[in-house]
């Protein structure tokens, strides 16, 4: 099917034809994705290519899309906490977190201390797990095979020891209404303690053998330079706000939990390109290993939930918006209650969104294997994305 | 051994006629070419039969290797519609034209090579690569150059319009 | 093995070795496709394939018999005789690549003047498959594949042409036979030590035209889904499979031939010390594809276009003056 | 337990962040809007996120703002009535609210004017159905879910954030 009066393909689904361009007899339509190697899951990219060149790139979300804000509204608020560990699969703990979080600001709930210190220690190694497999999907992006192995050995041992408190590997429903579920016994403090001295020398041995890399650095350096006012006007955060210089963490400026009385680096890279975002998920790494071994030092005894919590909470007429530094940016759950068992309104802010939204401005003149790039370097899960 | 060098010579024949015939027929171009290749490649053939190895191993590595494949680039990246101009059925004086000049061309070469026929060997010889790049260096001399000077002003002719292309983008 | 030089008639000759040549690319074939997937496993450390047969040593079989049973789908939209000639068009020059090849002192099948010429040109074929494969795939990830592979190759041919220019020089021969025994058992009498840039340039030469990670471009899997071959099935993607491996091995034949000696070395010499040779290049070669990242297009012929040609025009100067002086 | 459920915190400008998670809150008219976003991006406001909420009195959207140097969670809220559902895209200021005001005209249907391209972004694009509008038994009245705001309805507090404004403005930021 060729218009040959408009000059335009009217072939292609809805999106095609809408993003269809200016027609010229030198580029060309190209659907990236939604099944793409490098696409992670279900995203596409429409591209308009000039040769290898970028001249368009326009995502297209939804193919993974469940309407997750709608379940909010139709289930009571147990019943929902589970699918938080579905949002983001790769930091399940923390989409728990920022939901377990909104209800217990709206219902004024205390956590017990040890509940606290529980949170952040299984949040930082879930963390942790996230930017490796991160480290290893990236590098698979850039045509490098095998680390993705090496991280994924690493992983094993966090997906165990999580395993041990949660019941579960991936999708994690571990935290409840004042607390979490279970509490840690001595072999899970033995197993992390374990844990972050084994990863130091193997984070030392992936930079001389991968960051160090000269093919890696040409791959990375100056590519998806991100300025400060795009990452303003679009809402990026996480560690692609902080690759840019921007010292913006939620740990640190909106102090949840305990995290005010741990003490860690907010790590930042100056050079604002996709190498400034790798080097500072390598050092959150490092930083994470910080905050387990202290909160491990710190953890008080005590109730692992809080004696109060209710098993079916009905919160208090209200709205109130819990922000959360997940693996990939600011994670935000804003819930509006009405006094009843279901929750009026859930929304879900999820980082991914407001980054991938980014790639457009981003990836405009670039080639193709550097937008691949810069979507990687981006950090984007999908199913959070599309929620 | 006379039969089979002409049965081998036969097939080569076959080989080149067929190709050019598809190159001429074939109503898509990259066919087309696909057909030259498999002429050039006869060529390349009929050189190791008069046991010329090395030339006929040129035109592998040179006419099929490289020449073939930029063509390929030209027509694989060039956006034609099948409803173009070329696409309509031929008419009657296209045919005639399409045929009248080819036609004379391998008539007069036919009756000139023919008629006057040059001294050769009914046995091939082969000549060394040594001798060969001796003659290009030595009776050849100015002819191999001002071809290589050919090719340099063609490879300056392409960077430039290169150059163009990018300074276009650019804007 | 033959003494293939006590068969009378030349064609009788050939016949042979062409079946000999067509057994060596199968069974070479197989053993590559298991050291390749050993070799990615421990470096991965993993077993890898463990499951078929002891050490998962008929895992190769398995693969191959899952090849040929698979169906052969052709592409709504393509060209089907271009589609289905192409992978043809790319393993078959691989075969007429293997006869000048001498594996012994006595195991040659065509000794040929022109040996070394024969073998550039014909795997100069491989890149005409590769553009009909993408261009008749009616697929734009394959067509990008294939630009990337005419660029790639025509960038790539020069200066693997002019590495081998200095060889030439000092053997003064093209019979790669000649050129063999030129050099000397020892591995100090090897051309390598008197060309080492040029050994250099002509293995890395060697990963850029078979395609090989780190210069995998044509079929970069995270860029261009599969490149080329995206659209093919069954035997049509294990011909193109089967002909990367078949030139991986003549690149690595040519290297040991011209720069490590061929079948010469210390102690006994025979076609063991030339295969010998043979796969220890093509065990460097899947250590480098399980190591690095893959370079982009730009580096790429960047690294052709303003090093390796001006060097190895350089070293051919050097070379030359050396001889003439 | 229920700290909130009696109090007025959330009507005016300055909540507790402790119990909200918000600095402040506004409640502006729609026209309006515009403007206000505007000045937010001269004071270097971030955009964090547009959300819609379907109540009786019509559709409250609230766009989240918040900014890098100090937590400053800031909502302004605009009231959209059922009968024009419509309001000025702020992507012209903030081209990240883009895929945002998609979302909301996916979910509730709210037209964006000025949006260079309102397609659906998360649903299919032949589904006609706006997931998120609830059935009249289940709305609620605005001031049922944010205490102490039945008032907004009638005079969206502009001045408020004028106000606030100013007062940044003073400190220089």
């Amino acid at each position: 099917m060729f218009d040959l009066e408009l000059g335009l393909d009217l072939s292609g689904d809805f999106y095609t034809r809408h993003f269809q361009p200016t027609p010229s007899e030198d580029t060309l339509i190209l659907n990236m994705g939604p099944q793409h190697p490098s696409t992670h899951g279900v995203l596409r990219v429409i591209l308009e290519i000039d040769g290898e060149y970028i001249l368009r790139a326009e995502p297209v979300l939804g193919y993974i899309h469940r309407m997750q804000e709608k379940m909010g509204e139709v289930k009571r608020y147990e019943q929902y906490l589970p699918n938080m560990g579905r949002v983001d699969y790769l930091h399940a703990l923390a989409w728990n977190w920022a939901y377990v979080g909104a209800v217990e600001r709206l219902m004024g709930l205390e956590v017990p201390k040890r509940a606290e210190y529980i949170r952040v220690i299984t949040c930082e190694l879930n963390r942790i797990n996230s930017h490796l497999l991160w480290w290893g999907a990236y590098l698979l992006d850039l045509g490098a095979f095998t680390p993705i192995m090496y991280a994924f050995q690493d992983r094993e041992i966090v997906m165990d020891i999580l395993q041990r408190v949660s019941g579960s590997r991936l999708t994690y429903c571990y935290y409840r209404f004042g607390g979490v579920s279970q509490d840690i016994d001595d072999i899970f403090i033995e197993k992390t303690k374990e844990f972050c001295a084994y990863l130091k020398p193997r984070l030392k041995m992936y930079k001389d053998l991968v960051t160090d890399n000269i093919i890696l650095r040409k791959r990375v350096e100056d590519i998806g330079i991100i300025e400060e006012e795009t990452l303003r006007k679009y809402g990026a955060t996480g560690p692609v706000l902080r690759g840019s210089g921007i010292k913006y963490d939620v740990r640190r400026k909106e102090p949840y939990s305990v995290y005010s009385e741990l003490d860690f680096e907010i790590p930042t890279a100056s050079s604002k390109d996709a190498l400034g975002r790798y080097l500072v998920r390598m050092q959150e790494i490092e930083e994470s290993l910080k905050i387990i071994e202290q909160a491990l030092e710190k953890i008080p005894p005590g109730p692992h939930i809080s004696p109060q919590a209710p098993r079916r909470p009905k919160p208090p007429r209200g709205e109130v918006y819990f922000a959360v530094e997940g693996a990939r940016g600011e994670i935000g759950v804003n819930l509006v209650s009405d006094g009843s068992a279901y929750p009026y309104r859930v929304k879900l802010r999820s980082p991914s969104f407001s980054n991938l939204s980014m790639f457009p401005e981003i990836a405009k003149g670039t080639l193709l294997a550097d937008a691949v790039s810069i979507l990687g370097s981006l950090d984007l899960v999908i199913p959070e994305i599309d929620r | 051994m006379d039969k089979i060098g002409l049965g081998v010579f036969l097939a080569h024949v076959l080989i080149i006629v067929a190709g050019g015939l598809v190159t001429v027929f074939a109503r898509s171009l990259v066919r087309a070419l696909t057909g030259l290749i498999a002429t050039l490649f006869g060529v390349a053939g009929l050189y190791f039969l008069m046991a010329a190895p090395f030339i006929g191993v040129m035109q592998v590595l040179i006419y099929v290797g490289a020449v073939s494949i930029l063509i390929f680039f030209a027509i694989a990246f060039t956006k034609s519609s099948h409803l173009g101009e070329e696409a309509r059925p031929r008419k009657q004086s296209q045919w005639f034209f399409l045929l009248s000049v080819p036609g004379l061309v391998i008539f007069s070469l036919g009756y000139l090579l023919i008629k006057f026929i040059p001294q050769g060997f009914l046995q091939p010889q082969e000549t060394q690569v040594k001798d060969l790049g001796g003659f290009f260096l030595g009776p050849y001399m100015l002819p191999f150059e001002l071809i290589s000077l050919v090719l340099l002003v063609a490879m300056m002719g392409a960077v430039i319009l290169g150059f163009e292309k990018k300074i276009k983008r650019e804007d | 093995m033959i003494d293939l030089s006590t068969i009378p008639s030349p064609l009788v000759q050939i016949v042979i070795g062409l079946i000999g040549v067509l057994a060596f690319v199968g069974l070479n074939g197989l053993v590559c496709v298991y050291l390749e997937r050993k070799v990615a496993g421990h470096i991965q450390r993993r077993p890898g394939p463990f499951e078929v047969g002891p050490h998962g040593i008929l895992q190769p079989l398995a693969d191959a018999v899952k090849l040929v049973a698979k169906q052969m789908i052709t592409p709504k939209g393509a060209d089907p005789i271009l589609y289905w000639a192409a992978p043809l068009i790319s393993f078959a020059p691989a075969i007429a690549c293997f006869l000048p090849l001498p594996f012994g002192p006595k195991l040659q099948n065509v000794s040929i003047n022109v040996g070394l010429i024969l073998i550039l040109a014909f795997s100069s074929l491989n890149v005409l498959a590769l553009c009909l494969a993408g261009w008749s795939s009616q697929n734009k990830w394959s067509l990008l594949g294939a630009a990337r592979d005419i660029a790639q190759s025509v960038a790539y041919e020069i200066p693997l042409l002019l590495s081998l220019l200095p060889i030439i020089l000092l053997t003064g021969s093209l019979n790669l036979a000649e050129i063999t025994q030129t050099q000397g058992p020892w591995p100090w009498q090897w051309l390598v030590v008197k060309q080492p840039l040029a050994f250099i340039i002509f293995f890395v030469c060697v990963f850029a035209e078979t395609n090989r990670a780190p210069f995998d471009l044509p079929e970069a899997e995270s860029e261009l889904t599969a490149g080329f071959h995206t659209e093919y099935s069954g035997m049509g993607f294990g011909l193109f499979f089967l002909a990367e491996y078949s030139y991986m091995v003549v690149g690595c034949a040519l290297a040991s031939i011209l720069f490590l000696g061929g079948y010469q070395g210390p102690v006994a010499s025979g076609w063991w010390w030339f295969l010998l040779k043979v796969y220890a290049l093509l065990l460097v070669m899947m250590w480098v594809r399980w190591t690095y990242p893959r370079v982009r297009f730009d580096q790429l012929l960047n690294l052709a276009w303003k090093w390796f040609i001006p060097l190895s025009l350089l070293n051919i100067l050097i070379t030359a003056l050396v001889v003439k002086l | 337990m229920s700290k909130q459920a009696d109090s007025s915190i959330c009507a005016y400008a300055y909540c507790s962040h402790e119990q909200t998670g918000y600095e402040k809150h506004f409640f502006i008219t729609p026209a309006s809007l515009l403007q206000h976003v505007q000045k937010l991006d001269e004071l270097g406001y971030f955009l964090e996120d547009i959300t819609c909420m379907q109540v009786k009195e019509g559709f409250l959207l609230t766009y989240h703002f918040n900014r890098w140097e100090k937590p400053g969670r800031l909502a302004l809220r605009v009231l959209v009535v059922e009968e024009d559902k419509t309001i000025d895209s702020i992507s012209s200021i903030y081209p990240g609210a883009l895929w945002h005001e998609r979302e909301c005209y996916d979910f509730f249907g709210i037209v964006f004017k000025n949006h260079p391209s309102l397609i659906p972004l998360l649903l299919p694009p032949e589904m006609e159905e706006r997931p998120l509008l609830k059935s009249s038994e289940k709305l609620r009245d605005l001031y049922e879910l944010l205490p102490g705001c039945e008032q907004v309805l009638h005079a969206p507090r502009d001045e408020e954030f004028g106000q606030f404004i100013k007062e940044c403005s003073q400190k220089g930021k």
